[in-house]
């Protein structure tokens, strides 16, 4: 094995603009209702870009926030301590613990600010009982009114039933009405289809960055993804989001061409399934002694949709946006808008089938040409976890290595870090690889 | 034979009466997990509906396919599944609750060999306006899939029989009910969750005769002990019965009930109409609901409220299973209204086995708080 | 060539001595405070037993939580690597390995050459281990070796839930108090620990042949019971304790 | 045999100036706990004497043991109490009493009795169990919440830590006060890992003091994320063999920014003061 080949290296030209970019989203939180605009609660998978059919808006999604907030050990341990306090249980989702306990002590993150307070509060229950319920204590706290829409379609093998994408097409129209009565302000057909459409085409745009970590060496590595999602996750309306992801996208698309790497030792390239442990990124830079890098990780591509999997030719390809689809109707209305959005989250969503789910990871390992899985077992995180063990047989079937480790992942106080390096160094050890000498 | 034994008789075995209804009358069994499955829809198909639970046995068979943290009744129904104790089940259904059932249901249907494997999409969207309607098109599907499976038609004559026996079953353990709010009630907590219990295994015809015999004793009846503290149990999943008695035994009746093996699954009836399936479909949406289908507190607080006023309860004994996020949401705020209204909680969480030991203490120092005032 | 492998367990430590395949000595000592000083001080009677010096040893490797802080040390490799290497090596026809130590159990899966295919290690739980075995023979009141034999003779089940060594401590005690017999209460105590164990180790496939490793291999009761969860007859090299030691030494020695 | 650090000498204790034979009621309360093992002999309303032994593996001899050392050096014997009230763990299996009635129930009344009647929130921190409690006036409970799942944190998990750095458990207090600056707490409490933990931390180079100052700050942390639940109203005490280990208890007031009551003659008693102040209340109502 060629264990000192080194690739070219060298940082992003658009980082910088990125991090200006993610700092910004966060900070309009603190001027929002200032400048008049509405302050709404929403979680990743909230088709948020319909808001802007009311004006302008500021979005804050929980599981990102949380997120940010693990991320930073002494900020996040005194939310989940005064979370506990109030009489709630510590085996529950991280980021909501995260996100709640911040609520309670009036503390915004980003600021350091007190903690905004919401116009109301609006999820897709994605995550059984999940979200909608956190909004519920939310809603309760701040005195807030909120809404949901349920759509956490169970993708049938064969595509959801009509009645399925009635029902949801239906709650997002029931919601506008709704939206109009708690704010009191007029719904815009025509601003809501614009901010959507902007929506679509960043989410593809997205996809199509993700897919093109393909390539051998990986222009991105893992984290600077996660530095970058909240671009995609926050700001998928905006149009400025779409300059800086087609930016971005050709980008790599150079680096490629120039074989310039993300990480300059890359020999061996794992690929993940979830969100990664907050509290422990770490972990990333220390496999990069071995020389792994991280290509990839499967739900950041389909959370919102960006990616669609051909099945049958075992390929991913990004999604075009709905109105280029065949048999897919232009937005001319509010209904058209709506059935839209249902159709489009029906076809990528959260859970779909797990057979489904089987093949496509299967599709984006080969993609992006994956040496391995490592699979996270989020203790929070039920839906994620329910079916790992499932998963790990298929793809070990599949002659795919697969590595492992347990934890709550936006819970600092709940991972064993030098068993989790002493086994993944098991791991890696049983696939041959070793350590890199020193550099 | 009293009715109350004869239910202890059949739950102690389940799947002996299960098997023997299938001899006895060539029909077919179907299993339901969680109380989101239509009773009806499949007793109408000529079906017994059974639903499946577990047994509170130590088993080491699940931890390969479920997480460790998905709730141990979860791992429980598993367990019996991998074990094979179901194994006379023709089908096996589910209607959409929480993610950890949902675990076990994925799994059954890829590692347990049971001929019908059939997820109903439930609208968890209980306050929307279209759930109805969903739920009808998801009913559509599940009807022909069990007309499949015996390959006879189900007719509007069949649903209606079985909405009427149903909605009887549902009237006389409401009667029964009823009765726990007498001073003295005469049937305790752990004997009318063996009712409930056998109403969700057993066929609902002979179930409605027991039921029947059941209202003729209890006028007569008194309990051989005192009726101590009165207490309501609400929480998630909840067949232990074992740990009722236990409970009880140290000096207290539990006279009413908000969980799924109680009033939580039989409390409202069908209104006949039309069109069956929208009425089969409304009442699931529109029941007393479970906290995992519901995003709003106020409708399931004002129900418990109620019948914790109506009941004349003096304490609450709140419990979840371990993992358990949908109750978990829910108890804080629960146990904050019942401190609004100055009726005592305790809290505990369940695992598959619990510490009966750390329990006991628990409950008795709950029961001695309102007790020794008499010292 | 002679190499040297030593196993910084949590508990012990072990060193073991390989002349060209042939194993010319064996020695243990407790980890204790300083695992550095033992593990030099177990190296030292090694060689002393070996009747060999420090310049006779071509390589040393290192294995076990510890392996890290032994400087002197050629390389280190994993405990998993190790239990897969000095397993195949004294029994090619294993495929599925557990290991039971005093902190710490692992099931492993490898092939003929002894390379891993899938291992599986107890998170954060030390129900499934010695350190359990030995705070319940505390509660007993009796010794581990006493433990085990009157194990073996249990005719009836107890039950044992709480998976939480203090707890299960507790649980222990209060089944004294109702009087159930001391070998049934042992049997009890082993069934749970196998039955954690095994619960762990069926994550990864379990193949004939299936052995059993660490220290805890030395207690015929958990032997006697984890083949009764496994379903299945396990085998227990010589010197079962010896084996990651053993490992690393072979490793050394390649 | 070798040194045993976990352990706490044992002792009794009688009231050089009260007569029993002169009481009107002479009764006694018995805790038989997971680690210890109380009695205490009430006459009238004034405690004659008490001993704190160490729990043995069955509930009755422990009892029998207990009773023994509190009635050794006196003239009583056992059938000159009146009424005896079990308590703690093993309540169930004390073969001389005549009720048993929760530890919960007991260590309140027992503050009660010590402390007075301001007393409204009690922390028991024992070897198994960590209970919060909430009283009014007279000693009745109304409130509580104990931890489960774990034992983490408990009198237990002291005594492994004691024994792992070989020094006495009555001096791990004092000797985790007794460091430069206040180390961060160990991450885990859970007593088989805190061990590999406090490990790893001497083989760091960590003088024993920081390690024990580690472990104590991270169960006062413990302790206090369990009061916070229940919440605390004055006054505040502490009863039960870790309020004793001043390296725990400073660090919980300290956190909690109150004062707690000192309890006299010993907070270790309370459970079976508190069953002995039963007994005298269930004699009397026998009685009428
Ligand atoms: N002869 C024996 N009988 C029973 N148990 C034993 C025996 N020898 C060792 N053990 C147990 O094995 C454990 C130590 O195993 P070992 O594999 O050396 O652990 P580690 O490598 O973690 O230090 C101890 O818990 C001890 O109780
Ligand atoms: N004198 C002492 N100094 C410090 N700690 C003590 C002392 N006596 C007892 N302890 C601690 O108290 C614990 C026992 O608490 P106790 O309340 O007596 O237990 P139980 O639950 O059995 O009633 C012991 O495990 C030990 O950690
Ligand atoms: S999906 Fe998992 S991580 Fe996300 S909110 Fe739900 S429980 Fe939390
Ligand atoms: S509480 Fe709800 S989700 Fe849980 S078992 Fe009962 S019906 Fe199912
Ligand atoms: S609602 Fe709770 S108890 Fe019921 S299945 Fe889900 S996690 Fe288990």
């Amino acid at each position: 094995m060629t264990t000192n080949m080194k690739y070219k290296t060298k940082p992003l030209d658009c980082w910088q603009w990125g991090k200006e970019l993610r700092l910004e989203a966060y900070q309009e939180f603190l001027k929002g209702h200032e400048e008049g605009k509405l302050m709404v609660l929403g979680c990743a998978a909230t088709p948020y870009g319909m808001l802007a059919g009311l004006g302008d808006f500021v979005f804050l999604a929980g599981e990102p926030y949380g997120a940010s907030v693990a991320a930073d050990p002494p900020f996040s341990i005194p939310c989940m301590e005064t979370y506990e306090a109030k009489g709630y249980s510590r085996d529950m989702c991280g980021y909501m613990r995260n996100f709640l306990g911040s609520m309670f002590l009036d503390k915004y993150y980003f600021t350091g600010g007190s903690f905004p307070k919401f116009d109301f509060a609006w999820s897709v229950r994605h995550c059984p009982a999940g979200h909608p319920k956190w909004h519920q204590i939310v809603s309760e706290y701040q005195d807030i009114p909120m809404n949901y829409i349920d759509d956490e379609t169970m993708l049938a093998v064969d595509g959801d039933p009509e009645h399925r994408i009635d029902y949801v097409a239906g709650q997002y129209l029931d919601t506008i009405e709704w939206m109009e009565k708690v704010t009191g302000r007029t719904y815009d057909d025509e601003k809501g289809i614009e901010a959507m459409r902007t929506y679509f085409r960043n989410e593809s745009l997205w996809g199509e960055i993700c897919l093109l970590n393909g390539a051998i060496p990986a222009p991105l590595d893992i984290k600077s993804m996660f530095a970058l999602m909240p671009i995609s996750m926050l700001r998928r309306h905006e149009k400025i989001a779409t300059d800086f992801l087609t930016t971005l996208r050709d980008e790599m698309k150079d680096r490629i061409a120039n074989e310039i790497a993300a990480v300059a030792t890359e020999r061996y390239r794992m690929c993940m399934l979830t969100p990664p442990p907050w509290s422990f990124l770490k972990v990333f830079r220390y496999l990069e002694t071995f020389g792994v890098v991280f290509v990839g990780t499967y739900v950041y591509l389909i959370n919102s949709g960006e990616v669609k999997f051909l099945l049958d030719e075992g390929e991913a390809v990004p999604a075009t946006v709905p109105e280029e689809r065949p048999g897919w109707p232009e937005m001319k209305n509010r209904e058209d808008l709506c059935r839209t959005i249902a159709r489009w989250r029906a076809e990528h969503p959260f859970q779909s089938h797990l057979d489904i789910r089987k093949k496509e990871y299967i599709i984006i390992y080969n993609h992006w040409h994956g040496n391995a899985y490592l699979l996270l077992m989020n203790r929070g995180c039920v839906p994620m976890t329910t079916s790992m063990y499932d998963f790990q047989r298929d793809m070990q079937a599949h002659g795919i290595p697969v590595a492992m480790f347990e934890g709550n992942f936006a819970d600092c106080r709940d991972i064993d870090e030098t068993g989790v390096l002493d086994r993944l160094e098991a791991f890696l050890e049983g696939q041959g690889i070793q350590k890199l000498p020193s550099l | 034979m009293s009715a109350i034994e004869k239910f202890h008789d059949i739950l102690a075995n389940r799947h002996q009466y299960a098997m023997d209804w299938k001899e006895r009358t060539g029909g077919k069994v179907v299993g339901g997990l969680c109380t989101y499955v239509p009773l009806e829809i499949v007793y109408a198909a000529g079906m017994l509906p059974v639903r499946v639970l577990g047994t509170h046995e130590v088993q080491d068979v699940t931890d390969r396919y479920l997480f460790p943290t998905v709730c141990p009744f979860c791992r429980d129904t598993l367990a019996q599944g991998l074990k094979g104790r179901y194994d006379y089940l023709d089908g096996l259904a589910m209607g959409r609750t929480c993610s950890h059932i949902q675990g076990t249901f994925d799994n059954w249907r890829n590692y347990i060999s049971t001929t019908l494997v059939y997820y109903i999409w439930f609208p968890c969207h209980r306050e929307s306006p279209r759930a109805v309607d969903c739920l009808v098109g998801e009913y559509t599907g599940f009807k022909e899939a069990l007309e499949k499976l015996t390959g006879k038609p189900i007719t509007d004559d069949g649903l209606d029989k079985a909405i009427e026996l149903y909605n009887t079953n549902r009237r006389l353990m409401k009667q029964v009910y009823e009765l726990r709010k007498n001073e003295d009630p005469p049937i305790t907590g752990a004997e009318a969750m063996e009712m409930v219990v056998t109403s969700q295994l057993m066929d609902v015809v002979e179930h409605n005769k027991l039921l029947e015999e059941l209202l003729e004793e209890l006028p007569d009846r008194k309990l051989d002990r005192e009726t101590g503290l009165r207490l309501m149990m609400i929480g998630s999943e909840m067949d232990d019965i074992e740990f009722v008695q236990m409970m009880e035994e140290l000096g207290c009746t539990i006279v009413i009930d908000e969980h799924c093996s109680g009033s939580r699954f039989f409390w409202d009836e069908v209104v006949p109409g039309e069109d069956r399936l929208a009425a089969i479909a409304s009442r699931y949406v529109h029941r007393w609901p479970c906290p995992a289908v519901s995003s709003n507190f106020s409708d399931r607080f004002d129900r418990v409220l109620k019948i914790a006023q109506d009941w004349n309860v003096q304490g609450a004994l709140v419990y979840q299973q371990k993992f358990c996020d949908p109750h978990e949401f829910d108890i804080p705020l629960l146990q904050q209204m019942f401190k609004e209204h100055d009726i005592p909680t305790l809290v505990l969480e369940f695992d598959v086995t619990i510490p009966f030991g750390q329990f006991r203490t628990r409950i008795e120092a709950f029961l001695e708080m309102a007790e020794l005032e008499v010292l | 060539m002679i190499t040297a492998g030593i196993d910084m367990g949590a508990q012990f430590i072990k060193v073991v001595i390989l002349d060209d395949g042939k194993v010319t000595a064996r020695t243990i000592i407790p980890t204790g405070f300083e695992p550095l000083e033992a593990a030099k001080k177990a190296l030292d009677n090694a060689m002393k037993e070996a009747g060999i010096s420090r310049q006779d040893i071509k390589s040393i490797v290192a294995t076990g939580a510890g392996r890290k802080s032994v400087d002197f040390a050629d390389s280190s490799i994993t405990e998993v690597t190790a239990d897969a290497r000095g397993t195949i090596h004294l029994n090619p026809s294993v495929r599925t390995i557990v290991d039971i130590g005093a902190e710490e159990a692992r099931g492993i899966s490898c092939d003929a050459q002894g390379k891993v295919l899938d291992f599986a290690k107890n998170d954060k739980c030390a129900a499934g281990s010695g350190a359990f075995v030995e705070s319940m023979a505390r509660a007993l009141e009796i010794k581990v070796p006493e433990m085990i034999a009157i194990s073996l003779k249990s005719t009836k089940e107890a039950p044992i839930n709480a998976t939480c060594a203090v707890f299960a401590e507790s649980e222990v005690v209060s089944l004294i108090h109702s009087k159930i017999e001391k070998a049934d209460i042992a049997h009890a105590v082993h069934d749970a620990i196998a039955s954690r164990v095994s619960s762990m180790v069926r994550r990864i496939p379990v193949e004939k042949d299936v052995a059993l490793i660490g220290g805890v291999a030395n207690n015929a009761a958990i032997v006697d019971v984890m083949q009764k969860h496994l379903g299945t007859e396990i085998v227990v090299p010589e010197n079962p304790q010896y084996v990651s030691a053993l490992g690393a030494a072979l490793s050394a020695a390649s | 045999m070798t040194t045993e650090y976990f352990r706490w000498t044992e002792y009794a204790w009688k009231n050089p100036d009260k007569d029993w034979q002169k009481a009107d009621t002479l009764v006694a309360g018995i805790d038989v706990g997971s680690v210890s093992s109380q009695a205490v002999v009430l006459a009238d309303d004034e405690i004659y004497c008490y001993s704190n032994a160490r729990t043995g593996s069955n509930s009755p001899d422990s009892a029998k043991n207990a009773l023994g050392m509190a009635l050794k050096d006196t003239d009583i014997k056992q059938e000159n109490l009146q009424f005896v009230v079990g308590t703690g763990y093993g309540r169930v299996n004390i073969p001389m009493s005549n009720k048993a009635i929760t530890e919960i129930a007991c260590h309140a009344r027992g503050a009660n009795y010590m402390g007075g009647p301001t007393i409204r929130t009690i922390l028991d921190m024992g070897g198994q169990d960590l209970k919060g409690i909430h009283c009014d006036e007279r000693g009745k409970v109304t409130q509580f919440l104990m931890n489960d799942k774990c034992a983490a944190g408990t009198g237990r998990g002291m005594e492994v830590m004691a024994e792992l750095l070989q020094v006495p458990i009555v001096d791990v207090g004092q000797m985790s006060l007794d460091v430069e600056e206040e180390p961060p707490p160990v991450s885990s409490t859970c007593v088989i890992f805190a061990k590999s933990e406090a490990i790893g931390l001497l083989r760091k180079g960590w003088t024993k003091n920081m390690v024990l100052a580690a472990y104590c700050s991270a169960m006062a942390h413990r302790v206090v994320g369990l009061l916070e639940r229940i919440g605390i109203e004055k006054d505040f005490t502490i009863t039960g063999g870790i309020s004793k280990n001043i390296g725990v208890t400073s660090r919980i007031l300290k956190e909690l920014k109150v004062d707690s009551v000192p309890l006299k003659p010993d907070p270790q008693i309370a459970g079976a003061l508190g069953a002995s102040v039963f007994a005298r209340d269930l004699l009397l109502k026998s009685r009428k």
